[in-house]
């Protein structure tokens, strides 16, 4: 009961401070990548206070509404997967912020607004058959959907899931919102859609988004990090590699469009979790 | 007692329909209509309370009950002759003309009238699809009457059409309760003819050219059903000698002996269904007034193909024909899936979600597992509110806004806040946790877990599901920024049923743990689920179905909270690159024109939209079916 | 400015046309005001490094016949003399009717001064 | 409370967004502000983002001269921007209108539009200017009112 | 694919180029064309580099001695200075710093005594 | 099929300027595009009235920031053409320095935002960082990173010593040194082809139809380029334009990045070739007559048409930019490619609103 109610405080509290956290080493790692000297680390912290302290600004109260439920969401995903329930309810948790978050940036008349929530409709419809692959592979192997199971393995997922992994990266990757994958929102400027599905979003209420994305990132990479959960250095070292990876992925792409991404990452992504998900089934 | 129930339950709305067709007066039929609806939904409930039977009622008036069956049957034919030979289609002819001489070959020198065994068997499916078809089916019988008034304004007709209208509506309920309580797979084979009937007459209701030639279509695709199911039961009686379901079940596969009647009862169930390459039946069912797509898609009729499906399941349990039907389940839900997500057709949408549900009702029932019939099970009956409630939803709309395309329905929130809310509530309980639709589809995908073929259908599919309902749900809301909301005027007749839906919808998905637990437990041949605090456990998975609901509850309740506190922030218009007039919606374009902006979503026209896909839909869906009869042969 | 070639309203199109079949870009079009009533136009064309520019002398009360048929290009050089000059084109493929710079704050055909008003500007210092 | 407030404003000034509109410049003051982003001169360092949606914005960055049409939407991107935001007015035209001054369709400087907070003069300004404006401009945020 | 790497990596493992501008001042370019300053004493008031000012930012009264110019519309092109027959006129090579309201250098000069009103020289 | 008509512009992240598109589009393709210009529209050419002929050089600088120094050149070209003013050869070898530095820089901008445009952030940045480089030889060289400011009427304003000369040099080894580091990038890399090959066609025909100049005509395959008719010292110089085929962003990506190691070269053999002598000779009189003078800027031919009346304002001075000329091309590229490639195809034509609108 007691570590029940430590990961629940982990979840809630801890969670979106590391997500900010690797955000802000994520903008600290660009920049040395660009040769730029960047920001401090906790500059998120300093964007997400400031945007609670700026003016109230809305379009239309169904965004207020959805950024609330979006963050609620996703508060609740993490706090499942910090409990170790299961991986597709955690999924289907994240799913409803996720789509929230999409419905608000569709119920404006912004055109920027509405593209880029079809967008990201486009980008969720990419990502989820391949969490869910992911989650499949986990459950041949385990013989459960549920993250207790797979912490009493004694043997790391990755080894029997690599190719999973990869098609998991590619949804990391689209989830966090990384280039060659960053058309539905864009952390960097210049994007085509101004920002997106964000573009609406202001002042308090994108704080929010930016905190419930802190936690969707630890979700994710909670997520990476089950496929070598048998000791903590694999798991650091397997989500430190992979992020440095995005972050790497991020800087060497420039960005695709999300025909290129049905046509390619789909494809790729499902034929190599099928693949894997087949030599399961041969063992 | 159990007799005068299952006179209302089954004959009751063949009398209220014959009521409906002779006294032409429209009060006296909304009179009709409603008081047959309280009756049945009453009834219903009764029989329900009273638990699973098995029964063999009187004779009617003193007529042995396969006489009244064999005539029944032969009118119900000749009088589908009489169609086929109307508007010339001679593929129904023959198939006509073959179940014809099939049945009368079959009832008068093949079948033992004098075997002895109950008439009636229900169980917790029975009773189950016995409530959602009486209480549904009447809402939407009563949201009709309102509905067809509306209707036949906008047609401008001069001789009101209503009285058939509203008795196939009603006779259709019947005949799907006489279809889930009977035993007799004759009985069944009766009932089964007359919804298709019923559905042919509701689709061509309105009589112009489209409406004919779907209606058409759906008579003889409904008619290949009959005929694959005739041939069925010839042959089962053949093999096993007996009519009795029950037996007929209990027997099994008989070691792959079976397999071939089940299989071509599967087929037909399948047809009927409306899975793929026979959607095209379901999708022209929408040129029929909204009420009678409601009641196609979400109580009766395709449910009939799903019922039928999930009654055999225990027979084929462990073969070849559970995995094809299966694949092929899960196939349509891929497929319909993709084919809705390029829709802007409201109602179509929901046509190609009925049809991926009912794919994925079909990949439970071949998966075979308790979970998988669980699974379907529960499917039924959340899925039967919600999309009811989104049919009637759309029917109100398109009234009000003379449209169903759903790029018109962008800023309805502002028109008719009511309904929009009603109707976004519809899709959230058709996707989102914690509601059934929901909680069966994570039932489905753990117990299709270990079936490779069904899986990948099962996941890219539910994404796409995901994609065009969060999209409708989005244009529903958008509203221009700063405008007063008012609600707008609902008839009693049509906020009744909607309300009574979307809270049928919703407590039914609160109450989930206890449908499961009293409803679906006795079906099964062994608990697939522990349940406890609210929590669904297996040995595969956990659903934390209450804790999850609560705090998205309090989330929901907190975000509604600071939605009306931000009533005082500052109203602003959208972005326009700086370009917006004094209109916050329009921007000043070339030549110093206001431009208003217009905002369309995505279609996907290159990748889904094409007429290509549908043929290679249409050709690898055959081939499955065939696959599925064939293989089993 | 070597070759010029003068041309009236009627002839102006056909020899743009013959100077598309000979196989000239078109560069731009010029418009210089000569005095309160008349302005110059210059089409400038060029072919291999080598440019040819046509003169058409009008009045600025008359309509000018377009281009922009022949030269889609010309479309934006017309539509900016309109606004600058005030000279109407005939048969613009695109016409923003004036709209193209200016709005109806700025000055009215800024580029037509009267000449009177310059030499005071230019004799002050 | 008073350490949120505290802690608001030190994030105010820690992190201004940055919306960068060309308001008629001759690209000089705009290439020198996108100087400003990359590498060299990275203002990324102090927190600051191009974000380019007048919404999330807190800094306005002005260039170039105003002019009959584009005041408009240099009031419309202003109004876009919550409070409290400001607004740095770049270069001679944005300051005053430079040598287009006299130009038939110039208006002049940013501030006969909408309320300038700091100007910062040049032809065109640095990258380091620039910077100096921005941190100018960054201590009137703690004297604006929270929004 | 991915061909841009070796960049990215040379960049990632070696010092980044950015100038630390507010901590570390780079030296001006020698003949940069910075903040225009007179020599007040040495002006002759001629109006030169007024009239030769391609922005008219500078206004000359000869009867008054007043140089006076506007920092906000000059565009350092450097003009007066090449003109100025006295050579009084000069460029620093930095320009003013950003200020939060407008200002005008304003100069007066007499032939004996000098007075500098407003002078920004020192910012 | 669903519509939407959204406003690009006129403030848009994407474009560092203000142009405004309105777009038409079906899922995201581009079914009709209309521009609206007018944002930056100053009306300089109408200050020949109250500036005198001298004033007007800083004017031309300012008609654009990324090409100042070509604008002026021109400018004071075709001045020097009216009076019959020959400058000395120094001049213009320094004039030809100048420029394709100026060129350098400008091209190194553009394929940033080129980059930028479609999302390859650490790209711009790479380029933008060398681009520094250039901008310190201008300040030092020129006394201001932007506009140089060293053309007047007779020659130019500063010269360039030895010293300075090879510190030039060295900058700009180190250029190219740094720009050779891209190549692959720009030209092979998967992600970037995906983005510019294809898109934004422009045939050979279409090109010259729709007086497309610069490197969008020599990305079509035809070999023009202004610098071929020898102003300045470029008749003294080695160079043949640089030309691609497939008239597509990449095409045009490719002449870009090869001009730039090309201006490189040329500013070294300038360097070498630099005769000793004076750097500018004394103007007298006013100019009269009309002349047409064109010059080769980074975006392409740049035509000024001065007219002169012998008085110290001119009667007309036109600005023909090369951003005007390619507009018409530009949208014959835009219908029926995807929103996603709008920035692309736009910045492809290296746009310069403020050239355009002057």
């Amino acid at each position: 009961m007691i570590k029940g109610i430590i990961m629940v405080f982990i979840g809630v509290f801890v969670a979106p401070l590391l997500g900010g956290l690797i955000a802000g080493v994520d903008r600290r790692l660009t920049a040395w990548f660009q040769s730029r000297y960047g920001p401090p680390v906790w500059q998120p912290f300093f964007d997400v206070i400031k945007l609670f302290g700026k003016e109230r600004m809305v379009v239309n109260r169904w965004l207020v509404f959805c950024a609330h439920v979006y963050i609620t969401a996703a508060m609740l995903s993490v706090v499942l997967f910090f409990l170790q329930s299961d991986l597709l309810l955690i999924l289907f948790v994240q799913a409803v912020g996720a789509i929230f978050l999409v419905i608000g940036a569709l119920s404006t008349t912004s055109p920027y607004s509405q593209l880029g929530a079809n967008r990201e409709l486009i980008q969720i419809l990419t990502y989820e058959p391949l969490i869910i692959l992911a989650f499949v592979g986990i459950y041949l192997v385990t013989g459960s959907f549920r993250i207790s199971e797979i912490l009493v393995q004694t043997k790391p997922l990755l080894v029997s899931l690599p190719l999973l992994y990869i098609a998991l990266c590619y949804a990391l990757t689209i989830k966090l919102r990384k280039s060659p994958f960053d058309f539905s929102t864009s952390h960097h400027a210049h994007q085509e859609l101004v920002k997106g599905f964000l573009t609406e979003y202001s002042g308090p209420y994108l704080a929010l988004v930016e905190i419930g994305h802190w936690y969707e990132v630890v979700l994710i990479l909670g997520l990476c990090s089950l496929f070598w959960a048998t000791s903590w250095i694999g798991i650091i070292a397997l989500v430190g590699v992979t992020y440095f990876c995005e972050i790497l992925i991020d800087n060497v792409t420039a960005r695709l469009t999300w025909r290129w991404m049905l046509g390619y990452v789909w494809p790729m992504g499902l034929a190599m979790g099928f693949v894997n998900l087949i030599w399961l089934h041969g063992r | 007692m159990l007799n005068t129930i299952l006179f209302v339950l089954i004959l009751g709305p063949f009398i209220a329909g014959a009521l409906c067709f002779i006294i032409r007066s429209g009060h006296v039929r909304s009179f009709i209509v409603l008081a047959m609806g309280c009756l049945i939904a009453t009834a219903s409930i009764i029989l329900f309370i009273k638990g699973p039977f098995s029964h063999t009622p009187p004779p009617l008036l003193g007529i042995p009950t396969h006489f009244l069956v064999l005539w029944g049957d032969d009118l119900l034919l000749f009088v589908m002759l009489y169609f086929a030979f109307k508007h010339g289609h001679l593929f129904t002819k023959i198939l006509i003309i073959f179940q014809i001489v099939c049945l009368d070959y079959f009832e008068l020198f093949m079948v033992d009238h004098t075997e002895n065994f109950p008439l009636f068997f229900a169980d917790n499916l029975s009773l189950i699809m016995v409530l959602i078809i009486s209480i549904v089916g009447s809402l939407i019988c009563v949201f009709a009457i309102p509905y067809m008034n509306k209707h036949e304004e906008h047609q401008g007709l001069k001789k009101s059409r209503q009285p058939k209208f509203f008795a196939f509506l009603v006779v259709i309920i019947g005949a799907m309760n006489g279809l889930v309580l009977s035993n007799n797979i004759i009985f069944m084979y009766m009932f089964f003819e007359i919804t298709t009937l019923g559905s042919f007459m509701l689709i061509s209701h309105d009589q112009n050219e489209t409406a004919i030639n779907n209606a058409v279509r759906a008579l003889w695709m409904n008619c290949v059903a009959g005929a694959a199911f005739i041939i069925a039961m010839i042959w089962a009686y053949v093999i096993q000698g007996t009519v009795d379901a029950q037996k007929l079940i209990q027997a099994g596969h008989m070691g792959g002996i079976m397999l071939t009647p089940l299989a071509l009862l599967c087929f037909a169930a399948m047809v009927k269904a409306a899975q793929i390459p026979f959607q095209s039946w379901l999708l022209g069912a929408m040129v029929a007034p909204t009420p009678t797509s409601a009641l196609l898609h979400s109580s009766t009729m395709v449910k009939a193909g799903v019922y039928i499906a999930l009654r055999f399941a225990p027979g084929y349990a462990g073969t070849f024909l559970s995995q094809s039907l299966a694949v092929s389940g899960a196939f349509a839900f891929l497929a319909t899936s993709a084919m809705a997500i390029r829709e802007s057709n409201g109602k179509k949408v929901l046509a190609y979600s009925t049809i991926g549900n009912l794919g994925l009702i079909f990949a439970c029932a071949g998966i075979n597992t308790p979970e998988a019939i669980t699974a379907g099970i529960l499917l039924i009956i959340f899925h039967a509110f919600s999309k009811a409630l989104l049919f009637l939803c759309v029917g109100d709309i398109e009234q009000h806004i003379g449209s169903r395309d759903i790029e018109v329905m962008r800023g309805l929130y502002a028109r008719m806040p009511r309904t929009t809310l009603i109707a976004v509530l519809g899709i959230v309980t058709m996707m989102l946790p914690p509601f059934g639709v929901l909680l069966s589809k994570w039932m489905a995908i753990e117990a299709a877990s270990k079936h490779l073929f069904v899986i990948l259908p099962l996941a890219v599919g539910s994404a796409m599901m995901v994609v065009y309902w969060a999209r409708w749900a989005g244009i529903l809301l958008s509203a221009p920024h700063g405008l007063k909301v008012e609600p707008e005027k609902q008839g009693l007749l049509t906020r009744f049923p909607l309300l009574v839906l979307v809270w049928g919808a919703v407590v039914l998905s609160l109450c989930a743990p206890l449908v499961y637990s009293k409803l679906v437990v006795p079906i099964l041949s062994a608990p697939s689920f522990s349940i406890r605090a609210g929590i669904f456990e297996n040995p595969t998975g956990t659903f934390l179905f209450y804790p999850v609901m609560l705090i998205l509850a309090l989330g929901f309740i907190y975000a509604v909270y600071a939605a009306k506190k931000a009533r005082k922030a500052r109203l602003s218009g959208p972005y326009l690159c700086g370009a917006q007039t004094t209109d916050p919606e329009s921007f000043e374009g070339p030549m110093k024109k206001p431009v208003a902006v217009l905002s369309g979503a995505i279609y996907f026209e290159s990748i889904f939209g094409n007429q290509k896909l549908t043929v290679w839909v249409n050709i690898f869906g055959g081939m499955l079916l065939a696959l599925l009869v064939g293989g089993s042969l | 400015m070597k070759e010029v070639i003068s041309t009236t309203k009627g002839t102006v199109v056909s020899k743009t046309v013959d100077m598309k079949k000979d196989g000239y870009r078109f560069v731009t079009m010029s418009c210089v005001e000569l005095d309160a009533d008349t302005v110059d136009i210059l089409y400038h064309f060029d072919r291999d490094l080598h440019l040819k520019h046509l003169r058409l002398t009008i009045q600025k009360k008359e309509a000018v016949p377009s281009v922009s048929l022949v030269y889609f290009a010309a479309f934006l050089v017309e539509n900016e003399i309109q606004d600058q000059f005030g000279i109407r084109f005939d048969g613009l493929v695109l016409d923003y009717e004036r709209t193209l710079y200016l709005e109806k704050e700025a000055p009215d055909a800024p580029y037509c001064r009267i000449s009177v008003s310059r030499d005071v500007k230019s004799g002050e210092d | 409370m008073d350490i949120l407030k505290k802690l608001t404003r030190k994030s105010r000034i820690k992190s201004p967004w940055l919306l960068h509109f060309d308001c008629g410049s001759c690209n000089g003051c705009d290439i020198e502000v996108l100087a400003c982003l990359t590498p060299v001169y990275d203002i990324e360092r102090f927190g600051i983002i191009n974000v380019g949606n007048p919404k999330h914005a807190d800094l306005l960055l002005v260039t170039g001269t105003v002019n009959h049409r584009n005041k408009k939407v240099l009031v419309n991107l202003a109004e876009q921007m919550p409070e409290p935001k400001i607004v740095v007015a770049l270069g001679s035209c944005g300051l005053s209108g430079g040598v287009f001054r006299e130009a038939y369709n110039v208006i002049g400087g940013v501030d006969k539009i909408i309320p300038v907070d700091v100007y910062v003069p040049g032809c065109p300004p640095k990258p380091e200017a620039i910077i100096d404006g921005v941190v100018t401009g960054l201590e009137k945020f703690s004297k604006k009112k929270d929004g | 694919m991915f061909d841009m790497t070796p960049n990215i990596l040379r960049n990632f493992f070696h010092k980044s180029s950015t100038r630390l501008y507010p901590k570390e001042t780079r030296q001006a370019f020698g003949n940069a064309r910075g903040e225009l300053y007179n020599e007040i004493e040495a002006c002759i008031f001629c109006r030169t580099c007024a009239r030769k000012c391609p922005s008219q930012c500078i206004t000359v009264d000869t009867k008054e001695a007043t140089w006076q110019c506007d920092p906000f519309v000059c565009v350092y092109c450097g003009v007066c200075v090449e003109n100025c027959p006295k050579k009084c006129l000069h460029q620093k090579n930095d320009y003013r710093k950003p200020v939060t309201d407008k200002e005008i250098i304003f100069m007066k000069g007499e032939t004996k005594k000098k007075k500098c009103e407003g002078d920004p020289q020192e910012t | 099929m669903a519509r939407t008509i959204i406003p690009f512009g006129p403030q848009h992240q994407v474009f560092p300027e203000p142009i405004h598109l309105k777009l038409v589009l079906e899922d995201e393709i581009v079914k009709e595009v209309v521009p609206a210009l007018g944002y930056v529209h100053r009306g300089l050419e109408m200050l020949a009235d109250v500036r005198d002929f001298h004033q007007m050089i800083q004017i031309c600088e300012r008609v654009c920031g990324i090409c100042s120094t070509i604008h002026a050149q021109c400018y004071c070209q075709g001045i020097e053409e009216l009076m019959g003013i020959e400058i000395p050869d120094r001049a213009r070898f320094l004039r030809v320095i100048w420029a394709e530095i100026h060129r350098v820089q400008s091209h190194l901008l553009w394929l940033g935002l080129f980059a930028d445009a479609f999302g390859f952030e650490s790209l711009f940045m790479q380029c933008w960082k060398i681009r520094e480089k250039i901008m310190d030889i201008n300040e030092a060289t020129g006394g201001n990173r932007v506009n140089p400011s060293i053309n007047i009427i007779g020659g130019v304003k500063r010269d360039m010593n030895p010293d300075m000369a090879q510190w030039v040099l060295t900058q700009l080894d180190l250029v190219e040194k740094e720009v050779n580091h891209l190549e692959k990038v720009l030209l092979n890399d998967y992600t970037v082809k995906k983005r510019t090959v294809g898109k934004g066609v422009l045939t050979r025909e279409k090109a010259m139809e729709l007086g497309a100049v610069g490197p969008t005509l020599r990305g079509s395959g035809v070999e023009q380029d202004i610098r071929q008719i020898g102003y300045a010292a470029y008749g003294e110089l080695a160079h043949r334009p640089v030309v691609g085929i497939d008239g597509d962003a990449y095409s045009r990506n490719r002449v870009r990045f090869l001009e730039t190691l090309q201006a490189i070269a040329l500013v070294r053999e300038a360097v070498s070739k630099l005769p000793a002598g004076d750097i500018s000779v004394k103007v007298k009189g006013k100019p009269e007559g009309e002349v047409v003078t064109r010059v080769e800027q980074p975006r392409g031919e740049l035509m000024y048409y001065i007219k002169g009346n012998g008085g110290k304002n001119l009667d007309r001075l036109r600005i023909r930019t090369p951003t005007f000329a390619n507009i018409p091309p530009l949208l014959s590229m835009l219908p029926g490619i995807e929103l996603a490639d709008v920035p692309v195809i736009v910045l492809s034509i290296d746009p310069c609103i403020s050239c355009t609108e002057r």
